[in-house]
Formats: structure tokens, sequence, C-alpha cells
């Protein structure tokens, strides 16, 4: 009971990151109808701007410290980052520790603005032209930027560590009248989990209690029509990758303390984001956020060692079985909307 | 000549005189001159533009004619070596029975997985062949390379050992692959003055299967089947109703391209006997994705070009490093030469993907025809016509707005 | 007994009854007209026919064998044609191999891969097209993609293209919408002609009175889903049930 | 034979990943390949040159020939990393290939330098296979492998936490993995360990917290990550972060092994490595002259110290340079009879023999542990132990290794 | 058709009286296909203007134009409409400033129901009828106003066109074959409407090819032929004139 209960757990916040990253494509893919193979690099982008914000709190000035050698045996230089020097050594340790959150607000503006350039720079002379014409320029741009990153960042992880207080693990099993130890889970995987309902909820709300969502689907279905009714559907549509790309972008600033971000993180996760949408049903939110929680929380127990030892490599393919089985059972995956992109 | 009218007989001779002559015509700087970093007339390039370019046509005849985007063309190349490979392993290095096993079990695959995966169509058919792809090479990266039933030899790729059984290896065969002793590695290196041209036999036997298979794949574009494949591309509900079952005709197609792709598996595997799992993983089913689109969808000639294009960045840009651009800039004041090695270091060497991921954004945004459209506005160019439209349909090729 | 035998079918959409109680019988090589208000059943009923939709009762024969069941392409093959509402036509393509294709499709059968003939070696096939081309007026526009075609000349390929697969049953919905007069009374004159010439039933819908009346040999009026009268075209036009619900004042 | 330097030049061939998951481990070996380049050339301050125990390098290229190299990107990929070997042989005219940074990528670059004619001397790849079940006369491999690695454990980890740990064992799913967890496996459990459970985790896998959430539950009281580069950056982070080092269990406190661990890695993972056991081949920090040559030429250049698989494929360089020279040819048989069962010391690993069975090299072995207190941004790791080459050394017919052939040398064309 | 442009024919027409909507020598074309080649013509406020021509004429293309589609591009020429400047303006300000069009194949968006489809139209104003009176109007939309559009019947898909340009209030209505498809009881229904909101005020462009119909109704007319027009004058003269009926409207 306590470990089905534990994956249950552990699928929620896997969960909770493919939904999230299937939200933000699905608004682009499933909505918008562009295949938009450099949505892994905005997941990517995201975290990269929770790393900037640290890198900028910890921007310091150098000391040399005659007292102590380097790995060469110089002197060696100490560092004090100047947040530490202006706000007092303890609210400035504070402000570092709390980077990641802090991030947040300082990617929305930058998300919503790499959204816009993107959209308006480049998705926007794409909309009418083939699907493969939007893989081979988006794969593209993703390429670019991955590449971009790689350069400024290099190819390490680098660590992006959750404030002190977030950090570390409750023991939830006692709560709920099990054994110590049974049910361990770590914290910032629970505020990822509210984090993605969040989100979830909030995208939600604006796009079924306002008009936005039907303008932007009847937009995506005859342009020319809407436009014909007085609608400037270019406007919609870039708000929606704007959108898009901050919730992209804000799925990765979170993921980062739990995985540390690398440049190709995106691409790690490109595919599997295609795939849980398809699932999910294109053009469908509820379909993309219901296939990642569904996709996350079977991979979860496929990884359990029963049923690793009951069908040898489950936890391989586990995913790909259940898209395909999901795929010939239901024609537009689990809820997709007639029409959308089957030809 | 050979069924083809004037326009397909010419593009044939073209392409088979490229594709002969292509020990020269890749070969163009003297060998020690600091251009010779931009030749690309090796054998192992040679091959591979060949190969790859195989793999692209068969693609096309898929994606370019009926519009399904298949994810998972790797996986039947990934199947054709793992093919080709046993049948090394089991009877003997010749490349007769590989290439031809490696067609066989791709086409059988190709059948089993287009068969399902046809029942949809779209994006839904995109992924459930991206599935099937993913599956097989998670299957053949660890579940089927354990100690017990080890199939595919996991990371470490299939290859020979000394202890397969080869039934049919005789002494005084070459302990490579060969086609009855012509070892395929066998090279004829002719020196011109400072110029060193390669004539390799794997690459011949590479190059004469492509002018085969590029010769059927342009009878199959000019076939009443062809333009049944070009329909279903169009208006499935039209054909049906017109009396046509358009699934064996896309069955057809996923199967021939299977089988190209196949085909280009065994070359692989014949030109060089190993079969690692990443050529099934999704990043090769995407790369001959992007080699279609990026040499010009449904066009004969644009997959070989786009192969050719991809595989020469992957070769030849990702070797240009610092000490070779600082050779070429040597000329330059030092600070100069700094300066520009400093400019261009990011896009060459381990930066290619940089030049790569420029270049499809390019490509794509100015030439929504792929290369042979850049190709077409060239000639056009020099007949001193405007730019444009030839005989495309209008409003399908239109420059972005 | 007709041609085509239409019994008790019945069609709902959710809570709507679209067809109830059909029954209609088709007489060879007749030209019988189905007209009704609009939203009355007479595209669902169609659809019926060529395997768009089943049915949820009744039956419905054609030449003595049912076509509930086979698939679209399958009953196309057993000898109906359809042309659409809105012009159903490979778009991509260019208009001669748009015609190319039903006419393979009627030689060749469902399926056939000739993947290693040249279709410029199909001399037959292409002198064919090329006359059916010429008989619709549309020989000019061989070459032309038919997406970029204006819409009466659309409708005018779709015609030719399922004419030229010389159906037993012919079957037409709207087909001179959006046509120019002079073009729908070629059309008319081509229909007529056929109709007599080769052996070929026509069911038309339209709501062009004029066309009605010229081809007609039977006319059905549907409404709301079940016929309402079926009689001989000088009959309908006094009936007054019919211009009250359907004709109105300018019949 | 094949590619026999014909002008007052020689080409050696670098192939490193520059892209992919590994690129920064290739770009530190790149770095420390062109500095041996330096050094062969007498450029410098020669570096290892000074202590190296064979003194046939005279700083004047190999023979008197300059050294040139080429560069390729393996992309950690067999596919790629062929196709860039074979054009540096092909197009290049390069004589021998150094490098690589995986034991799938390793074995397949060596394969083909056999079948071509050329030396392979290995870069960064552990898996026992490569001087095991896939050896090839033609190939070298100065690293260690997973048996020492196991091998040279064991004992500290006894010696840490006790002989009767409960171990849990979370296993990259392919072969290198296994090998690995089939090294630790046997040698801890020789030591009296119990081994409670061994997963295997799919390689793409990029989050592992269903694969850590059940390890407290196990009764299990150590888990050992048999896990490299971006998977185990992460499931050491996930790890961490469910609190496992904070728990006791079974009456001790719960520890956590990496039996190969890298600089870059630690790095990647950060504060996670504290107190974290594993082994290496080389490590900076090391005292010997050779070491200390090595650090300071390569610190003073690039700014930084080596990591481990840069030292490794320096030393690389070095040992070819110093076979051809002691054999008076670049002929691959010449090169392969100088190396074999060839005893050197001055390259910072201590005393050391390239065995003629299997071209493996024996060597002392490092245990290291992630610093609690580091002083530096490269002071990660301190060492714990030096395990004598003794206590590594295995038979060449030992079951983890059978299987295989060497065969002869191939000079080619 | 890829004939030069010459942009100062028809250049000439008489800018007298002050035209509501009022276009200038336009020329359109389709990438490279030169369709409309330089027409002129005025609306006065209140009028109905029949645009007839063969098919493919150009009539489409020239209402498309004018409601800046896009495609055609119009590459030179002016629109005006009450004194603003229809040319600068893309679709959907020009749909702002008061134009309605109802395209010719209708273009009922799909995934949307009926009362989606209208509500669509209410978003940007300016808002014109309400959907009651729409409902009122056409009964039948009411009916099935939960329904997907494009599931509607031919006819019904073309009420709910017409209506849900009526849902915004617009200056000017373009109307593209607005009778096709619909039975003749409803064509009479709409073309009260046509007279009713004319009483009010609208201006109304009508293209339709049953054109002895839109010249009854319509007070001038204009007849195009490959991209020209042909005859700019009063309905009546057209019905009068036997020989412009036979040449271009074959009536
Ligand atoms: N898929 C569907 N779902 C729900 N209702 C439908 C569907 N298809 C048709 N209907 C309804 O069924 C009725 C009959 O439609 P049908 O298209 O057969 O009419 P019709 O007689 O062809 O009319 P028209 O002359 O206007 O073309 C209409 O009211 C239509 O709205
Ligand atoms: N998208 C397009 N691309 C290229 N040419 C086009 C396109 N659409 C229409 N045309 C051409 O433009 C010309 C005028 O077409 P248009 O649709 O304006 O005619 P129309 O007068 O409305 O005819 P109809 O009565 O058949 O609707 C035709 O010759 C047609 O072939
Ligand atoms: C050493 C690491 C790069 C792990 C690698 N896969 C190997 O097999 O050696
Ligand atoms: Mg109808
Ligand atoms: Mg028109």
């Amino acid at each position: 009971m306590d470990a089905i209960l534990l994956q249950i757990l552990n699928g929620l916040d896997k969960g909770s990151a493919y939904a999230l990253i299937a939200l933000g494509l699905t608004l682009i893919f499933g909505t918008l109808g562009v295949v938009n193979f450099a949505h892994g690099a905005l997941f990517m982008i995201g975290a990269f701007c929770a790393v900037t914000l640290q890198k900028i709190f910890s921007l310091s000035y150098e000391v040399i410290d005659e007292t102590q050698t380097d790995f060469l045996g110089n002197p060696l230089k100490v560092k004090t980052p100047y947040v530490e020097s202006w706000f007092g050594p303890e609210l400035g340790a504070v402000i570092i520790d709390w980077s990641v959150p802090l991030a947040i607000l300082f990617a929305i503006p930058i998300m919503l603005g790499v959204g816009y350039a993107m959209e308006r720079g480049l998705i926007k002379h794409f909309y009418k032209r083939p699907h493969a014409d939007q893989i081979l320029v988006t794969f593209g741009l993703a390429i670019v930027l991955q590449e971009i990153v790689k350069y400024f960042f290099g190819a390490n992880p680098i660590q992006t560590p959750p404030p002190a207080a977030l950090s570390g693990s409750v023991d939830l099993g006692v709560a709920l009248g099990f054994d110590p130890n049974a049910i361990i889970y770590p914290i910032w995987r629970l505020v990822y989990f509210l984090f993605a309902v969040v989100i979830i909820g909030g995208v939600f709300s604006f796009l079924q209690f306002t008009t936005f969502g039907m303008v932007v689907r009847a937009g995506m279905a005859d342009r020319e029509t809407v436009g014909l009714l007085g609608i400037n559907i270019d406007r919609r549509f870039t708000i929606m990758f704007g959108i898009a790309a901050a919730v992209a972008g804000l799925a990765g600033v979170m993921y980062g303390p739990l995985n540390p971000p690398n440049y190709h993180m995106g691409m790690d996760f490109l595919v599997l984001s295609f795939v849980v949408v398809v699932v999910g049903g294109m053009g469908s939110l509820p379909g993309a956020v219901l296939a990642g929680f569904l996709l996350g929380i079977l991979e979860s127990f496929a990884s359990t060692t029963w049923a690793t030892t009951t069908i040898p490599g489950i936890n391989q393919i586990i995913i790909y079985l259940v898209a395909i089985i999901v795929l010939l059972t239901r024609p537009r995956g689990l809820m997709g909307r007639k029409g959308v992109m089957e030809e | 000549m050979l069924g083809l009218n004037k326009k397909d007989t010419s593009l044939l001779i073209i392409v088979a005189l490229l594709t002969l002559l292509a020990p020269f015509i890749l070969n163009p700087f003297p060998a020690d001159s600091a251009m010779a970093q931009f030749n690309a007339g090796y054998p192992d390039l040679m091959q591979r533009f060949v190969i790859f370019g195989i793999f692209a046509i068969g693609f096309n005849i898929l994606f370019g004619l009926t519009g399904y985007l298949s994810f998972g063309h790797a996986a039947f190349l990934g199947i054709g070596s793992y093919s080709a490979v046993w049948m090394f392993k089991l009877l003997s290095y010749n490349v007769i029975p590989a290439i031809a096993l490696s067609i066989v079990i791709a086409g059988l695959f190709s059948l089993l997985i287009g068969y399902v995966s046809l029942r949809r169509s779209g994006i839904y058919f995109s992924i459930l062949t991206l599935a099937f792809a993913q599956m097989s090479f998670a299957l053949a990266y660890s579940v089927l390379s354990n100690p017990k039933f080890n199939l595919t030899n996991g990371e470490t790729g299939l290859q020979v050992y000394a202890d397969d059984p080869q039934i049919f290896h005789r002494e005084g065969l070459p302990d490579l692959p060969h086609l009855f002793g012509l070892s395929m590695r066998s090279t004829y290196t002719l020196d011109v003055g400072a110029w060193s041209f390669d004539f390799n036999a794997g690459y011949y036997l590479c190059a004469v299967v492509m002018m085969i298979v590029f010769y059927l794949a342009i009878r199959i574009f000019r076939s009443p089947f062809g333009i049944m494949l070009r329909a279903v591309k169009s208006n499935q509900q039209r054909m049906n109703y017109t009396g046509l079952n358009s699934r064996p005709y896309t069955l057809a197609a996923f199967v021939i391209s299977g089988m190209y792709a196949g085909l280009a598996g065994g070359l692989m595997a014949a030109m060089d006997p190993l079969a690692g799992a990443e050529r099934m993983q999704w990043t090769a089913s995407g790369e001959v994705v992007l080699m279609t689109i990026l040499g010009g969808t449904g066009t004969l000639i644009g997959p070989v070009l786009g192969a050719g294009f991809i595989k020469y960045f992957e070769n030849i840009f990702s070797k240009i490093n610092d000490s070779v651009l600082h050779g070429w800039f040597a000329f330059l004041p030092d600070g100069m030469e700094d300066f520009v090695v400093a400019v261009l270091h990011p896009f060459v060497g381990k930066g290619w993907h940089l030049t790569l991921g420029i270049l499809f954004m390019l490509v794509v945004i100015f030439l929504p025809g792929g290369l042979v459209e850049g190709g077409q506005r060239l000639i056009n160019w020099i007949r001193g016509k405007r730019s444009g439209e030839t005989d495309k349909p209008s409003g399908k090729t239109e420059p972005a707005e | 007994m007709g041609i085509l035998e239409v019994k008790d079918v019945g069609k709902r959409f959710g809570g709507l009854q679209a067809l109830s109680n059909v029954n209609l019988s088709v007489k060879e090589n007749t030209v019988h007209a189905i007209i009704g208000p609009n939203g009355a059943g007479k595209s669902t009923l169609l659809n019926c026919l060529v395997g768009k939709l089943i049915p949820d009762t009744g039956s419905v024969m054609f030449d003595g064998q049912s076509v509930l069941g086979r698939a679209p392409y399958e009953i196309n093959q057993m000898g109906i044609s359809r042309v659409f509402q809105t012009p159903e036509i490979f778009g991509e393509l260019t208009v001669m191999e748009n015609m190319l294709i039903p006419i393979f499709a009627m030689r060749d059968g469902a399926f056939r891969m000739h993947a290693y003939e040249t279709v410029e070696n199909e001399r037959e096939v292409i002198e064919q097209a090329e006359q059916m081309l010429e008989e619709m007026g549309m020989a000019d526009k061989r070459h032309m993609h038919s997406a970029s075609l204006s819409r009466g000349d659309k409708r005018r390929l779709e015609i030719a293209m399922c004419l030229s697969q010389k159906p037993r049953l012919l079957l037409l919905d709207e087909p001179t919408a959006g046509m120019a007069r002079a073009d729908t009374n070629n059309t008319i004159d081509l229909l007529k002609q056929i109709s007599d010439e080769r052996d070929i039933t026509i069911a038309i819908i339209e709501h062009d009175m004029h066309v009605v009346f010229s081809l007609a040999d039977r006319i059905t009026v549907l409404a709301q889903g079940t016929p309402l009268v079926e009689d001989e075209p000088q009959n309908i036009r006094g009936n007054p049930k019919v211009r009250e619900a359907y004709l109105g004042e300018t019949a | 034979y094949t590619n026999e330097p014909t002008g007052g030049t020689v080409t050696l061939g670098f192939n490193v990943p520059q892209t992919g998951p590994y690129a920064e481990e290739g770009n530190d070996e790149l770095l420390a390949q062109q500095l041996a380049v330096e050094h062969l050339n007498g450029e410098g301050d020669g570096g290892c040159l000074n202590t190296f125990t064979s003194k046939a390098l005279k700083g004047n290229g190999i023979l008197g020939k300059k050294v040139e190299f080429v560069t390729g990107d393996t992309q950690t990929k067999s596919d790629a990393a062929r196709a860039s070997a074979k054009s540096m042989i092909e197009k290049d005219g390069a004589i021998m290939i150094n490098g690589g940074s995986s034991s799938g990528v390793a074995v397949a670059v060596q394969g083909l330098c056999q079948e071509a004619g050329v030396i392979f001397m290995a870069g960064l790849t552990h898996a026992n296979d490569t001087t095991g079940k896939d050896k090839k006369a033609n190939g070298f491999r100065h690293f260690f492998n997973a048996y020492m690695s196991g091998a040279a454990l064991a004992p500290v980890l006894a010696k840490e936490m006790g002989t009767d740990r409960r171990a849990y064992h979370l296993t990259a799913d392919y072969n290198w993995g296994w090998t690995q967890e089939e090294s630790i496996v046997a040698s801890t459990e020789a030591m009296g360990w119990e081994t409670v459970n061994t997963v295997k985790t799919p390689l793409a896998s990029t989050d592992f917290s269903s694969y850590i959430a059940p390890v407290l539950n196990s009764g299990a009281d150590v888990l050992v990550l048999n896990h490299y580069g971006g998977n185990m950056v992460n499931s050491l982070t996930n790890a961490i972060q469910f609190g496992l080092l904070d728990k006791v269990v079974n009456g001790k406190d719960f520890k956590i092994v990496v039996p190969l661990y890298s600089e870059l890695m630690a790095a990647g993972a950060g504060e996670n490595i504290k107190g974290v056991l594993g082994s290496m081949n080389w490590n900076w920090q090391l005292q010997d002259e050779g070491t200390k040559a090595f650090v300071k030429s390569f610190g003073e250049k690039y700014g930084k110290p080596p990591s481990n698989s840069a030292q490794t494929c320096y030393a690389q360089v070095l040992l070819y340079a110093d076979a051809c020279e002691r054999a008076g040819t670049f002929n691959p048989c010449g090169v392969v009879e100088a190396l074999e069962g060839f005893e050197f010391d001055g390259l910072g690993n201590g005393p050391t023999l390239y065995r003629a069975d299997d071209h493996q090299c024996f060597k002392d072995v490092l245990v290291v542990r992630g610093n609690m207190n580091p002083t530096n941004a490269y002071d990660t790791l301190e060492i714990v132990e030096i395990t004598p080459r003794a206590q590594v050394e295995y038979a060449p017919d030992h079951p983890m290794f059978a299987g295989g052939d060497l065969g002869k040398c191939n000079p080619g064309a | 058709m890829n004939v030069k442009p010459d942009f100062s024919k028809n250049a000439n027409v008489a800018q007298t009286a002050p035209a509501f909507l009022s276009v200038w020598d336009m020329h359109s074309y389709y990438g490279e296909s030169y369709i409309v080649q330089g027409i002129s013509f005025n609306v006065h406020e209140g009028e109905i203007l029949a645009l007839l021509g063969r098919n493919g004429a150009g009539k489409t293309s020239t209402l498309r134009s004018i409601a800046r589609t896009g495609s055609p591009e119009v590459r030179h020429g002016e629109i005006w409409l009450d004194h603003q400047p229809l040319h600068n303006m893309t679709s959907y300000q020009a749909a702002a400033a008061g134009l309605g069009l109802v395209p010719e194949d209708r273009r009922i968006i799909p995934g949307l129901t009926v009362e989606e489809n209208l509500q669509l139209a209410q978003i940007a104003p300016p808002i014109g009828w309400s959907l009651d009176r729409l409902y009122e109007l056409f009964p039948r939309l009411g009916e099935r106003r939960k329904q997907e559009g494009v599931t509607l019947s031919g006819g019904e898909q073309q009420m709910l066109a017409i209506a849900r340009a009526l849902a915004r209030d617009i200056k000017v209505l373009l109307l593209d074959e607005p009778y096709e498809g619909l039975a003749p009881v409803i064509v009479d229904e709409i073309e009260k409407t046509l007279i009713h909101i004319k009483e009010q005020g609208m201006t109304t462009i009508i293209v339709e090819q049953n054109a002895v119909r839109a010249l009854e109704l319509a007070d001038r007319a204009v007849i195009l032929d490959t991209g020209g027009i042909v005859f700019d004058g009063t309905a009546a003269e057209v019905l009068e004139n036997e020989e412009l009926r036979a040449e271009y409207l074959a009536i």
C-alpha cells in the first residue's frame, strides 16, 4: 500500500513536469498547429533563467588572500558576492538562497519576450507552411538556442539548489499512519506539483472562461475568416505563443532544483513531450495534462522492481507502449479534437 | 531511354555522372593545400553520402508522395544493419546475402509496423511510428543484449568475432566485407600532381546500388502508382469515393521506403561491419526527415542533396579546429588573425551544430522548396529570368509573407 | 424493381431524426431528382448510399446487392459515383492527373501496384481523359493545378471525373450550384445526353428548378427526413404542398 | 603500412566527444592532447617528458618528425565516432587515434583501427569488455576498468562502513553499467556485504525519483550508483533530495557510493557529492613528480587543473610517441611490440605495466571522497586511499574478461 | 493571364458623385498570375450593385481584393470606403471599418458550434444584429444552435454565413453567391431581407450566377470578363440589352 502510494507520488511529480511541458507545447502545437521542435529549448531557457539569476546574485569581487593558495600554489583569490556586501551577509545569503523562486519573476518577462520575438520574428511566417517546414525551422532554432547556451554555460550540468527551507524531505508516511521512512518525499517535489497545479489552473481558466481560447481555435481552423470578422488574429496568436513560452520557461525554472539543468535537457524532453501531447489528443488542453500525469504515473510503476522482473525492460518502453495502445484504441488520443493535424 | 522521358533521362545521367565522378568532384583542392580541409572525396564520407542518399530517396517515396511523415524510419535502417551483420556472423563476409537479407527483414518489419501505424493518419501516425522506433531502439540498446539472449550486443554494437560460425568463410577471402573476394575497403589512389583521388570498391558498390534505386524511384514517381500516392496526399476522401482503397497504397509506399532504409542499413554494415543501436534512435529518424525537407520534399534529387549537405557538415565542419583556422588566416596581421579566428571559432569544430542550425533556418526561410528550389533559382537567374515560380502551383510555394 | 431500392431507411444524429422511413426506388436509365427544403436530409440520404454514413435502420440495395456495411471504395466499384455538394477534387494535382485517377480506378480496381509502368505510356487512359475534358470544355485547363481553378470549374472537373468512370448510377449533389448559366445549360445537355446514350442512371439533388425540370423523369420531394411526394415533374410543380414547403412563389 | 608518414610530419587523430552530454569531458581531453603534442614538439615546459622514466622522447617530435594533429567529434555515438575516425585515417592520414569517452565508442573505434591497421590509444573507457571480450591487438587502454574499481573500493568500503552492509544498486541499463555492477557486487559480496537489489535504469532517464524512492523501504543501508555523466549527476541529486544521507537504517548511517567518479561530474553534482565515495584513475592532487609536472603545465596553460580523463589521454599520447621512438618505426606492429609488457613510471600513476596479454595498463587506483570542505572550485574530491596495483590485478583469463581474442597486430596496407 | 499590367487604362472613371465605396484601378495577383486587371467602379450609399460574369471572370477575386484577404494580393490601386482608405488595411481592419464578406464557400469554422460561429463575429466591435434577431430571421439556425457548424446542411451553412455577416454592424455587405444551395423559399426570404436592410441604408455588392434574380434586385450592375470590366451601368440596362446578356451572361 505504502509502496503504491509512493509510486503514485513519484508519478505525480514526474507527471507534473510532463504535464507542464506538454501544456506549453499543446498551446503551440495542438492549438496553433505549429510543430514546435524548439519547445524543449524554451523549457531549457527557462531553467537557465534560474541559472543566470543565481549567477547574477553570485557576481563577486575578488580579494587576494595571501594566507591561502589555489591549486597551482598561487595566492588564493577569495570571492565575495556583491549582494552580500550590499545587503549585508545575512540578507545577501538569503537572496542567493532563494534565487530559484525569485527566478520565476525574472523568467516571466524574459520568456514572454522570447516567445514574442520568436513568434513575430519567425513562426508568424510559418503558420501556413507545411508541417515539415515548421519542423526544420524550429529544429534549427532549437539547435541554435542550445548551442548559444552551451557556449556561455558549458556542457556540464549546473546545480540550482532550492532554498534551504524547501530542500530536504518530509516523512509523509508518518502523517498518513504508515511506518517511519515508508514514504519519504522531497519538499521541492511537492512544491513543484503544487506549482504545476497552479499554472495549469491559471492557463485553463484563462482559456476556458474567456473567449480567447475559442478565438484562437477558430483562427487556427480558418485564419482568413476570423480576420474577416474583424479580429486581429495575429495579435492573439502572438499572445498565445508568449503564454506557451512562459509556461515552458516556468516549468524549466522550477525543474532546476530537481535535476541540475544542462544545455540539452530540452532535447531530452522534446520527444517525450510530443508523445504526451499526441496521446492526450491534439488540440485538447485537458488531454495533454491528463496524459502527462498518466504517463508519469505509469512510468513510475513500470520502474518498480516488481514490474521489471515481471516484464524485463518494461521501464524502457512503457511510455511508447502505452502511446501505441492508446492511439490504436482511441483514434484521436485521449481527448483529441477532430480535424486537428489529422492529415 | 529505359522507359524514361527526356527530362528524367538527363536527370539520371547527371546523377550517374556525379556519383561515378564523385572522387574527382569532391576532391577539388590539392591534398596539402589549406583548402584540403574541405575535400570530401575520401571513401568513408563518399559512402555515407550515397548510403544516406538511398535512405532519403526511400523516405521521400513515403513522405514526399503520400505526405505520411514517419518519425521512425531509422528503425528499419538499424534492422537492416543488424540483419547484415548477422549474415556476416553466420554465413560469411560476402555482402550479397547480407544486403539481400537486410532488405527482406526491413521489409517484413515495415510491413508489420506500417500495417499497424497506418490505421492512423497525420500526427497520430507520426507518433505511432516514433513510438515503434523508440521501442526498437530501447530493446536493441539494452533488453536484447542481455547476456542470456544477445541479439544486438547493446551499446557496443553488433560485430563479428573470431569465434563466430561464418560457415562459408574460406581461407584467402578477406576478413572484411567483400564482394566475391573484392574487399570493400580496397582503394586505388590516383595521384595527379598535387591532387589525390581515391577510388574505393565499397563506394562504387554503393554508387551502383544508388543509381539503380534512384532509377526505380523515378519510375515509381512517374507511374500510375505514383499518381495514386500523390492522390492520397491530396484528398483521401475523394480517392475512396473514386473506388480506390488508399490503405494498400500507403502500406506499399511504407514498405518500399522501409526496404530502401533496410538497404541503406545493409550497405552501411557492408562498408563497416558494425551495427550500433544509436542508428535507430529518434535523432536518426529525425535526421532523414531533415535531409528530405532540406533537399526538397517530393522532388527526386532533393533528398540526395539534403543527405549530402548534412553529412558534409557533420564530417567536414566538425573537424575544423582552431589550429586549422590559424593556419588559414596566418597571412593576416597577428591581432587581426586572432580576431578572425575568435569570431569564427563558435561556428566550426565543436560549434558545427550551430552552423548547421543556422543553415537549416536560412534554407527553410528563404528557400521554401529546399535546396532544389535554390538550384532552380540559380538556374533561372543564370538564364536571366526573374526568380521565383516556374511550374509550381501558386500559393503552395510562395515565400513566407 | 429499380436499380436502386431504398427501404425504410432511418438515420439519427443525436437528438435529430435526420431521416425516417425513407423509401425510394430509382428505375434504370432514368433521371430521378430529389428536392426539398434545406436540411431535409437529401445529402444525408446520399451519404447513406455511398457508405459515408451507415443508416440506423432499413436497407439499401443496388442492382440486387446490399451496399450497407461496404466501404466507400467498394460501393464505387459496384458502379456508384458521387459528386459532392462542395467540390472534392485532388487539389495538388493537375486537372489532367485528376482525370486519370478515376479512369485507372475503373480499369484496375481498388488497388493495383503498377509501380514500374509510366503514365505516359498509358495512351488509352490519357485519350479517354482528354476526350472527357474536351466534352466538359475544360481541355485548355488540363495543365492547371486544380486547386487554382475557379469554383465553377472545380465542380465541372468533379463531374467529369465521375462521368469518366462510366458509372451505372451517378449521384449528383447540387451539381450546377455556382455554375454560370451557360455552363449550367451545357451541363444539362451533357447529363441528358449521357443518360440517353450510355446506360447511366442519375439521381440528382438540386435547388435550381430549371435544372430539375429540364432533366428529371421523376421527382421525390423530401421534407423533414421523410418523402413528401413522389411523382412526375409536371405534377410536382402544381402540388400545393410542395409549393408551400419548398418552391415558394417563384417556381 | 597504413599512412606511413613520408614527409617531415606525422599526424595523430584526436577523436573526442565535442557535442552531446560528454562535450565537457571531451573538451578537457582535447586540451590535454594538444598539450601533449606541444610537449612532443619541444614547445612549452615539456611537462611529463621530464619525469617519464623512458627517456626516448627528445622533444623533437616523433622519430624526428614534427607532430601534427586532427580532431574529430565522436558525439558519443559509435557510428559518428567511427565515421570521424575513418575520416582521420582515410583523409588526413592519421596514424594513431586517441580518445573516446565511452566504452561503446572505444570498442567500436578500436575495432575499426584494428581493421584499418592503425593504433588505437583508448581514452576514457571503463567497461571490462574493452580489454576483455572486445580486446584488439592494435588497441591499448591506459584507463582502469570496472573490475579494478571494485577491487580498489571494496577494502575501503569495508573499513569505512563495516562488513555487514546491505547494498542497493542502481545501474545504467547497458553494457558498461552491467560490468560495473557485476564487478562491484562481486567484490563487495566477497567481503561480506549483502546485495539487496540491483535495479536497471534506462540510459535515457533524466529523473530517478521512482528508482530512489523505494530504496529506503528495501532495508538497504548503502546505495551504489552505477551511473556516469548526466545519469550520475541526476541520480545523486535525487538521492540527496530524498534525504537518504540523513537517514539511519539498520542502526547505521545511510551511505552512497559512486564507483566511477570524475571531476566534471563532481562539479556538476555540486554540494551533493560531499562525503560520497568512489574510485578514479588519477587525480590532480596526487603528489608524485609526474602529476606535479603535468598539473603545472596544464594549469598554467588553461587556468584549471586537468581531469582524470585529460590525464589518461595525455599519457596515452606520450606512451604512443615513446613506443614509436623505442621501436624506431611508426609501423603499428613495431609499436605494439614496444608497448606490450612495457613498464614505466613518471606519468602520474606510479609504476605501471602495459600487460601484453590484453593491452590493459596495471597501476594504482585511487579511492576518493567528495570533499566536505573544499577550499576552492577544483577541490571537490579528496583522495582517501591509493590502492596499490597488486590489489587490483587479475588474471588475463578472469571470467569477467573471458572470451575475445587479441588477434594479431595489423599494419594495414 | 500573364498580361503585363497597364496601370494607365481604366483610370479615367469619372469620380463625379461622392461614392460610398469606390474601387479605383485595382490590379490583383495570385502569386504570379495576374487576375484582376485594373478595374474601377463606384457604389453609392444604400445601393445594391450586382457583380456579374462567367465562371473564372474574377468576381470572387474582386470581392476578396476589396475585403483585403491578401489572396489575391492587390499590387496596385485604391479602395475607399466612406473616406477611409481600405487599400492600406488588413482584413481585420477593413472589417472594423465596416466591410462584411459572405464568402463563396461559406467558410463555416470547423470545431465551433453554430452559436459560437455567430459569437465569434461579435467579439470585435462594431456589433450588429443580436443573436436573437438573427435566429428570428433564420429559425433553422436557432434550432441547430448547439450543432457543430460544419455538420449543417449546405443550405443551413449558407444561412449561417449570411447571419454571421449581419451579426456585425457593417456598412457594406459583400455577398458571393448567397443563394447558392438554398431552397427557393429561402431565397425569397433572403431577398426580402436584403431589400429590408437596403431600406435601412445598407450598401450591398452581390455576386450571383442567377443573373436575372440579381438584376431584378439590384440598382446597378457591373459585368466582368477575364478580370476587366466590360459593362458598368444600371441593372435595367442589362435586362434590356440582349446582346450583353447573351455574350456575358448567357441569358
Ligand atoms: N453530422 C451531423 N450531426 C448532426 N446533425 C447533422 C449532421 N449532418 C447533418 N445533420 C443535420 O441533418 C439535417 C439534414 O442534413 P442534410 O445535409 O442531409 O440536408 P440537405 O437536405 O442536404 O439540405 P441542403 O439542401 O441544405 O443541402 C440537417 O438539419 C443537418 O443540420
Ligand atoms: N488561389 C488561386 N491561385 C491561382 N489562380 C486562381 C486562384 N483562385 C482563382 N484563380 C483564378 O482566378 C481566376 C478568377 O477566379 P475567381 O474565383 O475570381 O472567378 P469567379 O468569377 O468568382 O468564378 P466562379 O463563378 O467560378 O466562382 C480564375 O481563372 C481562377 O482560375
Ligand atoms: C566512462 C563513462 C563515459 C561511461 C562509459 N559509458 C563507459 O562505458 O566507459
Ligand atoms: Mg445538402
Ligand atoms: Mg467565385
